[in-house]
């Protein structure tokens, strides 16, 4: 069974995350996941490629701060959080986030804050490949 | 010795991903900053976030100690 | 490709259901799904099977609608709903929701609405074979 | 004719899943409840939603048609 949380170069199946998901607990009743992936506009450009770079020992440590943490605030019976770092294209898989609970309230409450969390906290840059050139997504502090 | 490492968007404005400084006695965060924030302006300029042993940190005077790993980085653009 | 509104007895693959979302629109940026399955808790009982039963011609129409009013409602570029009616033990998958937009809180919120507006709106109906027997899931008028 | 249809636990009370009845001119929907509650109303106690050809009606005064399809429905549990 692969780790809960992970950061990977190849995709992932989210037959065997949720596979996963519900070995951990039968009383699962609600599971709300998300996927992120690669669009081929934003901002008005076409993006071609997207390039994902991390500080990896620093990222893992806080997805799995940001797992345990969504268990206990939600009450979940499991959650997994997996984020690709490679170079991806339009339509690619990014990142997933699942959080299986009793019910659906805390599942999606749960996936949510995740994924708003994910993106606030975790050393994670992407790089954006258009028909321009290619630029880190930055936002001046 | 203290490894400085950096990431993405400051990467390519310092040119490097990892600078190894000697480790003197004494010796702040604030210190590194004040050394390399003056030969890369450009990549200090988007650093938002500075972590010292993967643990951010907020206070700039904080001491370091030997074998210490600094990160200086860009606002998060992940998911 | 198969419909994305389906009443169906056999399971269903997620991976099967995001590929042919996924495929309906490279602006796809964020994928939420809901999967509802079977626990083996409800109300203190052992539940062993859930059984289900639906009018089929009206549900389907119904899950439709629902889908089509999603997709106007929250700009969703896809939408899938599958609901299985079969005989199906813990941890059996139940019923599928798949909302795909550009941005995440659209396919969040859609998701939440569809999976709220089925359970309202939709001719299915519930029964539990517990070991003291088996009984409707009922709630009087 | 009128088709009628039960499900689930209606249809567990009526110990049928359809029945059929003749149509007659002028018919309406509360006929039909006044005569079938009255032959079940253990099943007719738990009815909390009614459909004239798969839509859902909310006046009972409606007039019916010749092969106009009814569900008699107990509040879904579905998802």
């Amino acid at each position: 069974m692969s780790e809960p949380v992970r950061i990977q170069e190849q995709d992932f199946s989210q037959d065997e995350e949720i596979a996963a998901l519900k070995a951990s607990s039968k009383r699962t009743g609600g599971i709300a996941t998300f996927l992120g992936c690669a669009r081929d506009f934003s901002e008005g450009r076409d993006v071609s490629e997207l390039s994902f770079e991390a500080y990896g020992s620093m990222a893992l440590a806080e997805m799995n701060r940001l797992r345990d943490e969504a268990i206990a605030k939600f009450g979940l019976l499991d959650a997994r959080i997996v984020h690709r770092v490679a170079t991806v294209r339009a339509g690619d898989n990014i990142v997933f986030i699942a959080a299986g609970a009793e019910h659906r309230a805390a599942a999606f409450d749960a996936c949510r804050w995740m994924i708003d969390e994910l993106k606030q906290r975790v050393p994670i840059w992407k790089k954006e490949v258009t028909s321009w050139g290619e630029a880190w997504v930055t936002q001046h502090p | 010795m203290i490894r400085v490492l950096f990431f993405g968007p400051v990467a390519e404005r310092v040119r490097t991903r990892e600078m190894q400084l000697d480790f003197e006695p004494g010796m702040t965060l604030h210190d590194v900053i004040s050394q390399l924030g003056a030969q890369h302006p450009a990549a200090f300029g988007i650093v938002s976030l500075i972590a010292v042993n993967q643990n951010q940190v907020h206070d700039k005077q904080v001491a370091l100690h030997d074998n210490d790993e600094i990160a200086f980085m860009a606002k998060f653009s992940g998911g």
